[in-house]
């Protein structure tokens, strides 16, 4: 998993450490597919995502859209509040949802499809993810996280979600210096804090 | 007079693909995509919480009345934005849902992405207003991928919106730049939500999507019930005479 | 609904207006049934409540208990984490989850079971609301808010599920007083607010 | 032996509702409960996310050895509690699950409940510690209600904390106080989950549930494997010279 809605709140330091990483066949799940060779982009110009979850790739997704069309990734669309919904049953412990979001629609392809609450509705699956590499403002050293305006997004829904969650931040302040009414993702949810100065990318 | 006795007036001769000029092939003019995003703010009630999606709609946050507070809602978790960032004023971490650098307004708020799926999905948005490639005349919303195209497309968060909100304005092109209808008895493009939308603004009319089927409200200037009704790919309901759009 | 744990975050001068007002036959949803004659105690001591909704009626929820016991009132009883999931779910416009809480229990009784995620889970639906009645520190002029410390606990969620929201709170602010970092509660999910000293009872 | 060929000492004759005493009905001392949490503390790793249940769990914090730090977690939405609060310096918007008044410790956080139980079903404590009615030999709990008792009884966050600790321990007396085992073959009680309990600590011993049986790791100081096994419902697996309860 990696957060971010476009640039606000992309951990491209991650990303950049992990395209020279060099790890392959790696399934992604993020709202987008990269701009250009900002955010996700370079995983996709190395060759690196094998499948990718997203809910809307985007325009600019260049290397995305060549190795989509060349068959060298795959994709599933997911609508994008059922995409937190399904971190969020994995975060959660939950086994699945039903909801009318996607019924009548190519989403519902292959899903369970019930009447409940008088209302069509399918079933969706969570979604799992080993890591999610995401983007925080502030982090105390134990790992509590704020965010800044809307850079929050999805973020603080994969770092539940995860096995394993890397924290990209601006700054790290002591243990107790963020006040406990406006820690944002408890350090409960957080394994490892990286602190670099934000990457953006044009749009 | 059809059986269900709803006067219709008469039908085009209908088929999506075909394309449907006004009589006689003259162009009148249309409502450009500004003066439609105009009509639609009217739509929206002081006080409201609104979700504006691609396209047209985004251009209506510059057409409210005066007087009017609307709270808006972007699915990246913000209420309360307010106009677009000033250039050389923007903030990277304060986009809109098209990535667009935006302000906020006292009272604003942030929230992650799943809270703000809450407000579109559960049904605690008073209005949302989407883009729409086609809208059937049960109110079928087909806005997120033209078949052919390049690209597998992309939802974001339209589906949600769709499913949740109280009322959901589509706002669009009348007929596409082929001159076929976008108004249809069925889609025939990609769905994105079942019987979901309510009223339709378009560079042609105000339509409104009722139980008995397509409502005509108002016209756009210059324009007639007859000559919206032949570019349109389902039956019109015209209950009386009707009005020309307001902007005021 | 009706926020609290206990007595931090309870609306307590909510509740004396709703006993002074005398409303009958009410389905009350809420974590406990009250302390004595604190809290929900005065509720089920004039008998108003023929149903609740609750993960722990209490130790000294004497006048449920009476109620309880003389059959004027039934009780369905909920795992408390699910309690919360089925109003989520109803805030989020979701009809239904799967979950392993409660398998093989008493609570399973009734309830759809399949295997899913390679576990057995049940089916849990969503609990609506016509109102919420929640307890907040701090209101904004618009509604936002913001929790003391742990009275927090229910009242956000609750304040997401129900159809009309009615937030008690200890002191009201101008619009924009309260920074959008900090908003607990977005003021889109409250539709009253009503300014009021808290009320404590002991425990 | 029996057939799966693990060794298992002589079996009580069985029965949930039988008094078992041990040999000659002499009382042998068995740990108070501030004993049986103060052996349970030594089951926190350092760092762990904790939540600790009523009765002797809640004891708990008070027996952590030295040197080590647990972030308590409170289904009320807290992470991070420290000791309860002094006399007079109470707030009662700072109470633990049990409504008692407690403080902080730096790094703590708030939270609402539904976020509190994602943190419980999900599988993010390191150990939950809860009481127990009865516990039966595949690590089933019974801990929410005692048949006959009066009242409905109260689940609380039991069942969620259950269903998704990593690690979950039970802290209670061995036997009821009518002298009948709390560990038993089946759970006669009404059931907080299945297949949940990793280890039980009792006023006896320290028992871990696997999948082969129950597996008897300490005993109380002056009490045999054997005498132990007079008063457990199940069968106990023992491996090896079982050493006495350790309590730092």
């Amino acid at each position: 998993m990696v957060g971010g809605f476009g640039g606000a709140g992309f951990p491209n330091n991650l990303i950049q450490a992990l395209a020279r990483k060099g790890a392959k066949n790696i399934t992604a799940v993020s709202n987008n597919c990269g701009t250009r060779d900002g955010e996700l982009g370079i995983m996709f110009k190395n060759n690196q995502i094998k499948h990718v979850i997203a809910a809307f790739p985007g325009p600019h997704a260049n290397h995305f859209l060549e190795r989509f069309a060349a068959k060298e990734v795959t994709l599933e669309l997911v609508p994008q509040g059922i995409l937190c919904e399904r971190m969020r049953a994995a975060a959660a412990g939950l086994q699945g949802f039903y909801t009318t979001v996607g019924v009548g629609t190519e989403v519902a392809a292959g899903k369970e499809e019930r009447v409940l609450e008088e209302r069509r509705c399918i079933l969706e699956r969570p979604i799992h993810a080993d890591y999610a590499l995401i983007k925080a403002q502030t982090a105390d050293e134990l790992g509590n996280l704020t965010y800044r305006l809307a850079a929050r997004n999805f973020n603080p829904i994969m770092a539940m979600a995860a096995q394993t969650t890397i924290a990209e931040v601006e700054e790290i302040v002591p243990i107790g210096a963020i006040h406990p009414e406006h820690v944002v993702t408890p350090a409960i949810f957080v394994h490892r804090i990286v602190q670099a100065k934000g990457i953006r990318y044009a749009e | 007079m059809p059986s269900d006795g709803i006067p219709r007036i008469g039908m085009p001769r209908n088929g999506i693909s075909e394309k449907v000029m006004p009589a006689g092939g003259i162009a009148k003019p249309r409502l450009t995509r500004e003066q439609i995003a105009q009509r639609a703010a009217l739509e929206l009630p002081d006080g409201a919480y609104v979700n504006l999606g691609w396209g047209i709609p985004n251009l209506i946050a510059g057409h409210l009345p005066k007087g009017i507070t609307v709270y808006f809602h972007s699915e990246n978790g913000i209420l309360g934005m307010g106009p677009r960032a000033k250039p050389g004023e923007e903030d990277f971490d304060l986009v809109d849902a098209m990535k667009v650098p935006v302000t906020l307004i006292p009272g604003a708020s942030f929230f992650h992405q799943a809270d703000a799926h809450v407000m579109t999905r559960g049904g605690h948005l008073d209005v949302a207003v989407l883009g729409g490639f086609q809208v059937s005349e049960k109110g079928d919303l087909a806005n997120w991928r033209i078949p052919g195209a390049k690209g597998p497309g992309g939802i974001g968060g339209a589906m949600d919106i769709a499913a949740g909100a109280k009322t959901l304005i589509v706002c669009m092109e009348h007929s596409t730049k082929d001159g076929a209808p976008k108004i249809v008895k069925r889609c025939t493009y990609p769905l994105t939500a079942l019987e979901c939308v309510d009223t339709i603004v378009t560079d042609l009319a105000v339509i409104d999507v009722k139980p008995e089927g397509l409502l005509l409200r108002e016209v756009a200037p210059c324009w007639s019930a007859e000559e919206v009704q032949a570019l349109t790919g389902a039956p019109l309901i015209v209950r009386r005479q009707i009005p020309e759009m307001s902007f005021a």
